[in-house]
């Protein structure tokens, strides 16, 4: 339980970090209890190893020139698998584009956003998923939707949060002081969530600010705040259920620093032998949160890991019929590059798009 | 009916949509208590309360995007930037989002909002306050861009585009805030986007403008009358879509166009008009259609304003020449 | 003296204000001596009194009519004089638009700020103050020009800091963030001053931010920073003195919130009665920075206020005859829209102006 | 001389003024250890040290802003922001203070550095990473805007922005930075900003294009030449200021002109250059000045692009209907 004496331990500005289980999976913490079930945290742990396998199968189907690109989330799972069983369908989703577990847990079909990577926007409508917006692109940008959206709901007197995603790059944009600073006046109940893993691309932390985390930030605005151990399960179960909790309570916002590890490429056009050493990747591999939940587990007696490569083979099957799915998607039409533009396609619109068919009907063969 | 200016007209239509619609809201920087540094939203607050009608933060990127968190959840803001010059920092969030939610999300989101702009100079203003960025929204997919010319239109558009589902960007003539008054009916009525509107029927040249320099054009009109020159005057009111019929039925009887607009010249909205008229009636020119604008540099500071607005005296002679070609 | 101990001892976290001076100019602050001669307090006090003489008569040009629009200064003067006295002629001033007595230090003449709020570029070229900027109407955009200005000196080996002005509205902008952790990242000798009036036009400071103070935003960025009572001469002196060495010696940033109230209107076409008290502005009528350093040189037996009245006549001479040079500038020429824009006038715009030249050729009677 | 590519010739240019003149400094998002997304400052860092070469934090106003900052003092920065799409978070500084710091300070101040920005589609990406923003930069008075189609150009060009007094634009056309390659000499030399280049005369038609759309326009005319059309192509090079007198010069002999750009229609690059031609060479008309260019939508993700680029096949088709005219 993660409450607010816990928070007062654990202040931003005396660089203490939260964290729940060392890294073998063994509970650090004193008079600590897990808040979920066994069952739970088992189908959390097998949540974990379904994202983490999916990783894997997407950065192999792009390999093979079936997707132009994916980011992998490799090292950052224990933060979405967490946060998705803390956000609740009323809830909104405001991600940035390294959230896989959480979109899945909010309803996103894995179709989709292989359908995404594919390159057709109809993989971001997330039809089974209310309130969960697009990957946001444009860096930091989001934040200001999940302020503008909290406002709304607490205008509406909805009992929802709002949980927007950022990573540690996010950071320095000007979008992200605005965000923050706008939810604080505003009392806007948004649970701001940066992933910090280390790095924007090639470009470490040390290059993107000086401040001694990135959870002390929160200071500028009185937006409480903690940082926590981004590859340990629990803790981020903990401080999501908590800032959920008084988003809505207090009606105002909250950030978490979930420290983490990017363990693969940026994306798959990335290299990270560029820019990184191998003793820095094999520090990290020793806090992975897959393993740390594992060993808790198997300490625990709740998992027997000789039933992990059955369980990950059918993992793999079911991917591949999603992907399947992406694939026999219906082809891309014309009528998709114009008719989302607006509610009511404009003359103008019509008539480009009448011109365009026009020639097509000319260059019989069409589309090449 | 009642007799209003401008800012009355907008105010208006405002309070009649927060009246009706509780989904609507209007902030932005100095809007609440103050009313708005020209006013338009004056005494709002005080009838629908601050949870609606509110002050923000001074950040226009954050008063933009928050906007869009907000109308994806079926709400209508209505935010103000205080001036053109500062929508600029605002420009990743209009670019990137608020034209562009919908298409991307395949019309599960919608961005019903309005951004209100009071822009254009001749107001004596410091700099970044007198500034007409009407092609920059022009050239963004997924926006619509109005300008109204009369407290009429005023309202009509104003409540036509916080009733748009989609967003628009709706532009102010500051110039002209109270210079023109006219009976505007109290009740609800829309003009609707999209439409241009023949000012004064005739035959010898079309005038395409709008905003300020509709008034502009009026008087050099009067001028031209007396040399018996008879102008089509057309009120584009609407930036995107532009209304081609309008456009080619009247260049296609008077077979001369003339654009007037105060934005910069080269890559400016005058150009995309000259465009559509090559289009539409490219066989019945008889002269090139032409185009008066600002120039391609800063607009200057009051004392060197008079060299850059567009007078009456030089519309003339653009109308002139174009008629004497 | 301010010194790395004062700084510790007033952290902004704690909200506790470095302030030497009380409401009636008493020295508070134990074993406090000014580092100034009385021969410098006592000019100090007179430059106080100038600005305000300025001020008034500024206002009153704009009402009749002669000057477009004017930001007044009052009340925070003690910021502006004691900034001047601090910067060097090798530092950069990068203002936002209310620092008056520190631009006169720096070089500017009054007649350029009362052309430049006649209407004329001209009076923003400050051709007598080398590294100073013109000022700066979209707020906070400055201070990414003082940021990258200041990496300019530190790679040129320059011994000179950069000065950067900008308000507590201004701190809600994207660019104060950018701004700060650039600054930091960079290693940047930037002094950042914020001069919290209290008021972004009519939005007051508690719907600006929720931080418990402006100094505290340092913290997001790792820069070292005060909260100062930025209506006490001598505080604001200490401080800005202290900060222009620290980032000179250890080439870092630094930020002051000078805290401080706009006792005028916003700009002279706002009315601040609209949204304030009269009882707000009686309490801080009572901190009167003028007022506060002329009841020390009284106290000391320094000032006489007997020589007031002579003093400011002279004074409203020489701002009488600064404002008729600005009246007499040089008539605004069409080749002033035009040849500054570039270093070389490009074809397109010779053209645009040859056929406005022969316009006004054919419409004798010129411009109207 | 070298066989080079864009991105080596552009790397090139980088390398020797970095050399040349120690006020040069390049940076951005993950120009450093990296040598960019698209390696362009590949090696720099190493060769020029950290302090010259570096990561800048992620925040594009931020890297436009100090760079300004840097150029005042008499710096020459070269940033880089990373796609086009993520300029729209600089628009603030380019709009209000790059393009206007000399002329606020009538030239106390004045601004040499250079944006360098990988633009335009066809490369298979993510939204945001294929736009043309030419037009927004073009209508924005104090900026020059360039675009290289060769590697040789993009080297003399990029050398030329660089040594420019003024702010430059460097747009630079993605899709073809690894596509063409050619001869580049390794020393020094300039393109003179706002001069376009003939690359193959004829006689009855002009195209005007630059970036990647060349690529396109050569290879329609492979086509029409077959058909017997001589196209005259136009590399525009320089987006502002526009060289007029070749466009004159090219349009008053053919009679007819086709505008190929990739942007959006509405307000884009394609409508100001029509405006030039009405402008210069109206009665040589004998068919409209036509544009083809993006659609007023979205830039569709890669498996709708191939609606949205446009092909020689419909290059090809406009050049037809146009001579038939
Ligand atoms: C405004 C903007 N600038 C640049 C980019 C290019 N870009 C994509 S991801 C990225 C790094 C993001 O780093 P971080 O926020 O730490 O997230 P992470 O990738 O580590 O999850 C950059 C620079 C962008 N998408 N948006
Ligand atoms: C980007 C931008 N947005 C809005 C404005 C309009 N404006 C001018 S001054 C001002 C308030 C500034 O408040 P503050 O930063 O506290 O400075 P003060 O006027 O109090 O000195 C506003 C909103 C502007 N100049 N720039
Ligand atoms: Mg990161
Ligand atoms: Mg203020």
């Amino acid at each position: 339980m993660f409450d607010h004496k816990t928070l007062n331990k654990y202040k931003a500005i005396e660089n203490k970090m939260y964290q729940v289980l060392d890294n073998e999976g063994k509970v650090i913490l004193k008079d600590w209890k897990p808040d979920l079930s066994n069952a739970e945290i088992v189908q959390a742990y097998k949540d974990l190893l379904f994202e983490r396998t999916v990783d894997l199968m997407a950065v192999s189907y792009q390999r093979q020139g079936r997707m132009f690109t994916y980011p992998p989330n490799l090292g950052q799972e224990a933060i979405h698998i967490a946060a998705g069983k803390v956000i609740r369908m009323e809830d909104w989703l405001v991600p940035a584009f390294r959230e896989l577990g959480a979109w899945l847990a909010k309803g996103v079909s894995l179709w989709e956003i292989f359908l995404y990577f594919k390159g057709n926007e109809e993989g971001s409508k997330f039809i089974n998923a209310p309130r969960m917006l697009p990957i946001a692109v444009p860096i930091a940008s989001q934040l200001l939707h999940a302020t503008g959206i909290a406002y709304a709901m607490k205008y509406n007197k909805e009992n929802s949060a709002v949980f927007g995603f950022v990573g540690d790059g996010g950071t320095s944009e000007g979008d992200f002081h605005e965000a923050l600073n706008f939810a604080a006046v505003w009392n806007a109940p948004v649970v701001f969530v940066i992933q910090n893993n280390q790095f924007a691309i090639s470009v470490p932390l040390k290059m993107q600010t000086k401040s001694i985390n990135l959870a002390v930030k929160g200071l500028a605005y009185d937006v409480p705040s903690v940082l926590v151990d981004g590859n340990d399960f629990f803790a981020m179960h903990d401080v999501l259920s908590y800032a959920r909790k008084q988003a809505l309570e207090s009606g105002t916002p909250f950030l978490i620093e979930a420290r983490t590890y990017r363990q693969g490429a940026h994306t798959t056009s990335d290299d990270p032998t560029r820019y990184r050493s191998k003793e820095e990747e094999e520090e990290w591999a020793l806090k992975d949160p897959v393993q740390r939940l594992k060993g808790y587990l198997v300490r625990q007696g709740l998992w027997n890991p000789g039933q992990e490569d059955e369980l990950i083979a059918g993992f793999k099957k079911a991917i591949d019929a999603e992907f399947e799915k992406a694939e026999n998607f219906r082809e891309y039409e014309l009528d998709s590059v114009f008719d989302y533009m607006y509610h009511d396609l404009p003359d103008e619109l019509k008539k480009q798009k009448n011109e365009y068919q026009n020639y097509l009907k000319l260059a019989k063969g069409g589309v090449k | 009916m009642k007799v209003m200016n401008l800012v009355q007209a907008i105010n208006d239509a405002l309070d009649l949509k927060l009246r009706e619609d509780r989904g609507v809201l209007v902030y932005g920087e100095d809007v609440g208590v103050e009313g708005g540094v020209f006013r338009v939203t004056e005494g709002l607050q005080v009838k629908h309360g601050a949870e609606r009608v509110f002050d923000s933060p001074l950040a226009e990127s954050g008063i933009v995007g928050t906007a869009l968190g907000m109308a994806i959840t079926g709400m209508k803001p209505v935010v103000e930037m205080q001036f053109d010059g500062f929508v600029y920092p605002a420009m990743n969030q209009i670019l990137s989002h608020v034209g562009r939610f919908r298409n991307r999300t395949r019309g599960k989101y919608s961005v019903p909002m309005v951004i209100r702009i009071p822009y254009g100079g001749g107001i004596n203003a410091l700099e970044h306050h007198s500034e007409s960025p009407e092609a920059y929204f022009g050239h963004t997919p997924g926006l619509k861009v109005v300008i109204p010319s009369t407290p009429y239109d005023a309202k009509g558009l104003l409540i036509a585009a916080i009733e748009d589902p989609d967003p628009v960007i709706y532009l102010e003539p500051k110039r002209i805030y109270r210079a023109i008054k006219q009976e505007v009916p109290e009740e609800k009525f829309t003009i609707p986007i999209g439409k241009a509107k023949i000012l004064s029927p005739g035959e010898h040249i079309t005038v395409i403008a709008y905003g300020a320099m509709i008034r502009e054009v009026q008087r050099a009109m009067v001028m031209a009358r007396e040399k018996g020159i008879q102008v089509e005057l057309i009120d584009l009111r609407t930036i995107w879509p532009i209304d081609r019929d309008t456009i080619r039925q009247s260049v296609q009887k008077t077979g001369r166009a003339l654009i007037v607009t105060e934005a910069p010249k080269s890559y400016g909205p005058a150009a995309e008009l000259i465009s559509c008229i090559n289009e539409e009636a490219f066989l019945s020119l008889e002269a090139p259609p032409t185009r008066l604008t600002g120039f391609d540099t800063v607009i200057p500071l009051p004392l060197g304003e008079k060299y850059y607005v567009i007078t009456p005296d030089r519309i003339l002679a653009e109308i002139e020449k174009l008629v004497n070609y």
